[in-house]
C-alpha cells in the first residue's frame, strides 16, 4: 500500500490501531472471555464424556459456515479502513456495508441453530454442557450484535462525511472492536464444536 | 500531538457497556425466573407458608438468623433448621414458644414473641418450605448450617 | 522514539510488570522484569524503577509465599489457628504490596523517582 | 462557595453525621451484644439494634449524597439550585420521617410497629436492610423524586458536566431500584432474587457512580488537574463498574436455589469487581501526583486519598477473597461476609461523604480550608477511624476463618452457638477497635470546633 508522504500517521509513532480506550475495552473482554474459555476446558476435563457426547449434537457444518462468514466480513472491514485511508468515503461505506451483511448472515445461521436447539426443548439449565455451549455462543452472539451496531454507526457517520484520510480514528476503532469479535468466535468454534 | 484517548469514546463505551450488561441481566433474570419452579420448591408454597412469610418478616427474624446465608449473623443459620430439628415442625414450635422472657444471664438468646398457635404453625411450615428449596451443592455445607 | 521517551516507556513498564507480577501474572511479569532490566544503564530512570520492581517481588514472594508456606509448616494443616493467621496475614500484605506498586506505577508515569510529599506542609 | 443555594448541603450535612454518631454508639452496643449476649436484652434486643445501626448507615449515607449533590450541581452547572425551599422541605420531611422510623424500631416491638403502619396493605417489611414501614418507603420514594426533580433541572438548565451528569445517573438509578423494594412475593426465592436487584445495584452499582463522581469533583478542586483527563478516568472506571458489577450480581444467586449458571457467570464478572476499585485507586494516585497546586484543605486531600485506597481494600479486596463460588460455598453468611461489609461500606461510602464534608464545609463557613490545630485534629481523626476499622475487618476476618473452618469445613463440624463462643475473644478486640472507631468520631465533630491559627495562603503555583 502506498503511504503518502503527507500522512501524519507516517510521522507520528503509533502502537495500537484505534482509540486507546477501545483497547481496554477489548483487553476487558478477551479477559472475560479467556477466563470463560479457561473454566470450560477445566470443567470439560472433569465430565469429558457428558460434553463429547452432547458436542456431536451441535451443527458443525453452521459453525464452520459461520466461521467463514466472520472472517471474510473481518477482511471486509480491514477493506474498509484502506478505503477510508486513500480517501475512498464511497468504498469505506460498502465496505463496511459487506462487513454487516456478514454479520447479519451470521445472526441468521445462529438463530436458526439456536431455534433448532430451543424447539428441542434445550436451555440453560439442561446440563452442563448446553449451560456453557448457549451461555458462550450467546455472549458472542450478543457482542456480533453490539459490533454491527458499532460498524452501522460508523458507515452513517461516514456517509455524513465524518471520517477522512486524516481523520480515521473512528473508523479504526470500530475495526478493532470487529475484529476481537472474530477472534474470539475462532477461538470459541473448535472449543465449542470441534475438539475432542 | 494526535488524541489516541478520547473522552467520546470512553464515554460510548460506558453506555454502550452499560445497556449492553444492562441487556444480559434483563435476559438473564427471565430464563432464571421462568426456570425458577424446578428448585423453588413452589409446589409446596401453601397459604400457611405464605403466612409464615408474614410472621417470619413482621418479628424481624432476619435482624438476627439468616436465612439461606442472608441475614444477620448473630444467630444460627435457617434456611437448614428443619432438618437440624429433627425434620419436626413441632420441634420448631416448641423452641420458639419456650423462649425466657428475660433472656438468659451472660447469654444470647433469642426474644419471647408471644405468637399465637396459627402463627407458630405458620412459621414453622415456612421453615419447612425454606428448607425444601433445592440450592446449589444442597447449601448449606452440613447440618450446622 | 527519542531516548528520554524510550526511557520513560521502560520505566513505566516495569513499573507495570512488578505490579503484574503481584496480581495476574506472577513469575511472568518477574521474567520480564529481568528482561527490562537487561535493557537498562545505570543511573538512568528505567534501571531506577527496574530495580525497585525487583526489590518489591522479591520482597513480596519472600513475605507471601515463604512466610506463609512456613506459617504453615509449623501451625499445621489441620490447625484452624493456622489459617486464622494465613487468611488475615496474607490478605493484608499482599494487598500492601499491590498499593505499593500502584503507587510506584502512578510514579513512574510523572517520570521522576518514588519520593514526594503527598500533603504540602 | 460561589452559588448562594449551594450552603444548603450544610444542613444536611450536619443531619448526616449527627445520624452516623448514632449509628456507631449502636453497632458498639451491637458488638457488645456479641460478647455479653444479654447486654440490655430484652429492651434492645440485637435484631432491633442491628436494623438501628444498618438503617441509620443508610440514611445518613443518603443525606450525605444528597448534601454534596445540593453542594456540587450548582457549582459545576453554573446556576443556582433549580427550587432551593424544595431542598430544605424535603430535608426536614426525611428527617423527621427518618427519625419517626428509627423511634419506632425501638420503641414499640417490631410486629407491633408493622400492625400500627399497616403493613398487611402491602407488605413490604422485615427483609435485611428494607425494614422500613412501608408508608416510610413510600415517603424515601417522594424525597428521592422530589431530590432528583430538583437537582435533574438543575443540571438541564445549566452547564452539563460529565461530573454533574455522572451523578444524575447515579441518582436516577437510586431512585428507580429502590422501587423493587415493594415487590415482595411469597415465594421466597423469587423475594430474594430480586432483593438484590435493590441492595446490590444500589452498592455494587449506581452508588459507584455517585461516589466516583464526588471523587472526581474533590479531585479537580484540590489539585487542578486538567478536567479533560479527570473525566476520561471517570468514564472507564463507572464503565468498568457497571460492566463487571451488572452481571456479576450472580455472586448473590450462588445459594438461593437460583439456576446453576449463575455460580460461572457470578464467579467470572465478580471476580472482576476489584477492577474500577483499583482504577480508582489508580486515578487518585495518579492525579494526586500531576497536581498543580498544593492545596491548603490537607484533610480533605488525605480523605479523597483514603477513599480510595480503602475502597480498593474493602470492596475489592475484600470482596475478591470470598465472591468465587467455591469458596463462598464455605464463607457464604459467616463473618467473613460481616469483615467485608464493614471495610466496604466505610471505604466507599463513608469516606467519599466525609471527603466531600472536608472539602466543602470549610467553603460553606467562609474559609478556603479549615484552621492548622482543626486540620490536624481532623487528620488524627482520619487515622483513629480508617485504623480502627482496618481492625474491625481484621479481626471479623480471623473470627470468620475460624468459624468457618469449625462450622463448615472440619470433618466433625460444630454448632454455630459453641463456634460463636469460640470466637469470644476476636468480638472482644473488635469491641475495642470500636470503641477507638467512636472516639475518632467524636474528635472528627470536635474538629469542626477547634480554634487555632489560620492557613496560609500560598498563592497557587503553575507546574
Amino acid at each position: 500500500m502506498p503511504t503518502p508522504i503527507t500522512n501524519i500517521e507516517a510521522i507520528e509513532p503509533k502502537l495500537l490501531p484505534g482509540d486507546l480506550a477501545i483497547w481496554l475495552f477489548i483487553f476487558m473482554e478477551l479477559l472475560v472471555f479467556g477466563i470463560f474459555f479457561i473454566i470450560y476446558a477445566v470443567v470439560r476435563i472433569q465430565n469429558i464424556e457428558l460434553f463429547n457426547h452432547y458436542q456431536l449434537t451441535l451443527n458443525r457444518e453452521l459453525g464452520a459456515a459461520n466461521t467463514l462468514l466472520l472472517i471474510t466480513s473481518s477482511y471486509f472491514v480491514v477493506r474498509a479502513v484502506h478505503a477510508i485511508k486513500a480517501d475512498n468515503i464511497k468504498n469505506c461505506i460498502y465496505w463496511l456495508y459487506g462487513a454487516l451483511a456478514g454479520g447479519a448472515g451470521f445472526l441468521i445461521l445462529k438463530s436458526w441453530e439456536y431455534v433448532d436447539k430451543f424447539s428441542a426443548g434445550i436451555n440453560l439449565s439442561t446440563n452442563t454442557f448446553y449451560m456453557f455451549y448457549l451461555s458462550l455462543t450467546m455472549f458472542h452472539f450478543l457482542h456480533v450484535i453490539l459490533g454491527m451496531v458499532i460498524l452501522f454507526a460508523i458507515a452513517i457517520k461516514a456517509k455524513r462525511g465524518a471520517y477522512s484520510a486524516q481523520n480515521h480514528l473512528g473508523v479504526e476503532t470500530g475495526a478493532s472492536y470487529w475484529h476481537m469479535v472474530d477472534l474470539v468466535w475462532i477461538i470459541l468454534f473448535p472449543l465449542v464444536y470441534i475438539i475432542r | 500531538m494526535r488524541e489516541t484517548f478520547t473522552k467520546g469514546m470512553a464515554r460510548n463505551i460506558y453506555y454502550g457497556g452499560g445497556i449492553f450488561f444492562l441487556l444480559v441481566l434483563i435476559g438473564l433474570s427471565v430464563d432464571t425466573v421462568r426456570s425458577l419452579p424446578k428448585t423453588d420448591n413452589s409446589q409446596n408454597l401453601t397459604e400457611t407458608v405464605a403466612a409464615g412469610k408474614r410472621v417470619w418478616e413482621v418479628n424481624n427474624c432476619i435482624g438476627c438468623h439468616s436465612l439461606l446465608g442472608e441475614g444477620a449473623y448473630f444467630a444460627p443459620e435457617l434456611g437448614n433448621v428443619y432438618t437440624r430439628f429433627g425434620e419436626s415442625t413441632e420441634n420448631i414450635k416448641a423452641f420458639i414458644k419456650y423462649r425466657p422472657v428475660d433472656g438468659i444471664p451472660g447469654r444470647r438468646s433469642m426474644p419471647q414473641f408471644n405468637l399465637t398457635e396459627e402463627e407458630l404453625e405458620a412459621i414453622a411450615q415456612f421453615l419447612k418450605y425454606t428448607d425444601g428449596i433445592k440450592t446449589a451443592r444442597n447449601w448449606p455445607p452440613n447440618i450446622q448450617g | 522514539m527519542n531516548t528520554d521517551d524510550l526511557q520513560l516507556k521502560r520505566a513505566t513498564s516495569s513499573a507495570l510488570l512488578s505490579l503484574l507480577n503481584l496480581t495476574a501474572l506472577p513469575v511472568i511479569g518477574f521474567i520480564g522484569l529481568l528482561y527490562v532490566y537487561s535493557k537498562t544503564k545505570p543511573n538512568t530512570i528505567d534501571r531506577y524503577y527496574a530495580v525497585v520492581g525487583i526489590k518489591t517481588s522479591l520482597l513480596a514472594g519472600i513475605a507471601l509465599l515463604l512466610v506463609t508456606l512456613l506459617v504453615i509448616l509449623l501451625g499445621g494443616f489441620e490447625s484452624p489457628l493456622t489459617w486464622v493467621y494465613v487468611t488475615s496475614y496474607f490478605v493484608i500484605v499482599h494487598a500492601s504490596f499491590i498499593l505499593f506498586a500502584t503507587w510506584t506505577l502512578t510514579r513512574s508515569w510523572t517520570g521522576e523517582k518514588l519520593k514526594r510529599q503527598i500533603l504540602s506542609k | 462557595m460561589k452559588y448562594e443555594s449551594q450552603g444548603i448541603a450544610k444542613m444536611y450535612f450536619i443531619a448526616a453525621i449527627a445520624l452516623f454518631v448514632g449509628q456507631i454508639l449502636f453497632g458498639v452496643t451491637m458488638g457488645l451484644q456479641y460478647v455479653m449476649g444479654d447486654f440490655l436484652f430484652p429492651e434492645i434486643p440485637f435484631n432491633a439494634a442491628r436494623m438501628v445501626h444498618t438503617n441509620l448507615l443508610i440514611v445518613w449515607l443518603l443525606f450525605g449524597f444528597m448534601g454534596s449533590a445540593y453542594f456540587l450541581v450548582p457549582e459545576e452547572a453554573e446556576r443556582e439550585l433549580y427550587a432551593p425551599w424544595l431542598a430544605k422541605l424535603m430535608f426536614w420531611i426525611f428527617l423527621v420521617a427518618g427519625g419517626l422510623t428509627i423511634l419506632g424500631y425501638l420503641l414499640v416491638p417490631y410486629a407491633r410497629l408493622a400492625e400500627l403502619t399497616m403493613n398487611d396493605l402491602l407488605p413490604t417489611m422485615g427483609r435485611e436492610f428494607l425494614e422500613q414501614p412501608t408508608i416510610t418507603k413510600i415517603g424515601i420514594v417522594i424525597v428521592a423524586l422530589a431530590f432528583v426533580f430538583n437537582i435533574g433541572m438543575t443540571v438541564l438548565t445549566g452547564r452539563k458536566t460529565v461530573i454533574n451528569l455522572v451523578l444524575l445517573t447515579g441518582l436516577v438509578g437510586l431512585a428507580v431500584f429502590f422501587l423493587f423494594s415493594f415487590y415482595n412475593p411469597d415465594n421466597l426465592v423469587l423475594d430474594k432474587y430480586f432483593w438484590w436487584f435493590v441492595v446490590h445495584l444500589w452498592v455494587e452499582g449506581v452508588w459507584e457512580l455517585i461516589m466516583a463522581s464526588l471523587l472526581a469533583y474533590v479531585l479537580i478542586k484540590v489539585t487542578g488537574v486538567d478536567r479533560e483527563v479527570i473525566e476520561k478516568w471517570l468514564y472507564i472506571i463507572i464503565a468498568m463498574a457497571l460492566i463487571s458489577g451488572l452481571v456479576g450480581m450472580g455472586h448473590h444467586f450462588f445459594w438461593i436455589g437460583a439456576p446453576a449458571y449463575w455460580q460461572w457467570l457470578g464467579s467470572v464478572f465478580s471476580a472482576l469487581e476489584p477492577i474500577p476499585f483499583f482504577m480508582m485507586t489508580l486515578f487518585a494516585f495518579s492525579v494526586v501526583n500531576k497536581r498543580r497546586r498544593d492545596h491548603p484543605n490537607k484533610a480533605a486531600v488525605l480523605w479523597a486519598l483514603g477513599t480510595a485506597v480503602m475502597a480498593f481494600l474493602g470492596a475489592g479486596v475484600w470482596g475478591f477473597l470470598h465472591t468465587l463460588a467455591p469458596i463462598n460455598y464455605y464463607t457464604h453468611g459467616t463473618q467473613i461476609t460481616a469483615a467485608h461489609g464493614h471495610m466496604a461500606f466505610y471505604g466507599a461510602y463513608v469516606m467519599v461523604v466525609l471527603t466531600m464534608i472536608s472539602y466543602s464545609m470549610p467553603l460553606m463557613r467562609g474559609k478556603k480550608a479549615a484552621n492548622v490545630t482543626a486540620q490536624k485534629l481532623e487528620i488524627r481523626s482520619f487515622w483513629m477511624m480508617t485504623l480502627s476499622m482496618v481492625a474491625i475487618t481484621l479481626l471479623l476476618t480471623a473470627a470468620g476463618t475460624m468459624q468457618v473452618y469449625l462450622q463448615r469445613y472440619s470433618a466433625e463440624p460444630l454448632p454455630f452457638m459453641i463456634v460463636q463462643d469460640k470466637l469470644a475473644i476476636f468480638y472482644w478486640l473488635r469491641e475495642v477497635a470500636g470503641l477507638i472507631f467512636l472516639s475518632g468520631l467524636f474528635l472528627y465533630i470536635y474538629s469542626f470546633f477547634a480554634k487555632g491559627k489560620e492557613v496560609e495562603f500560598i498563592a497557587e503555583q503553575a507546574e
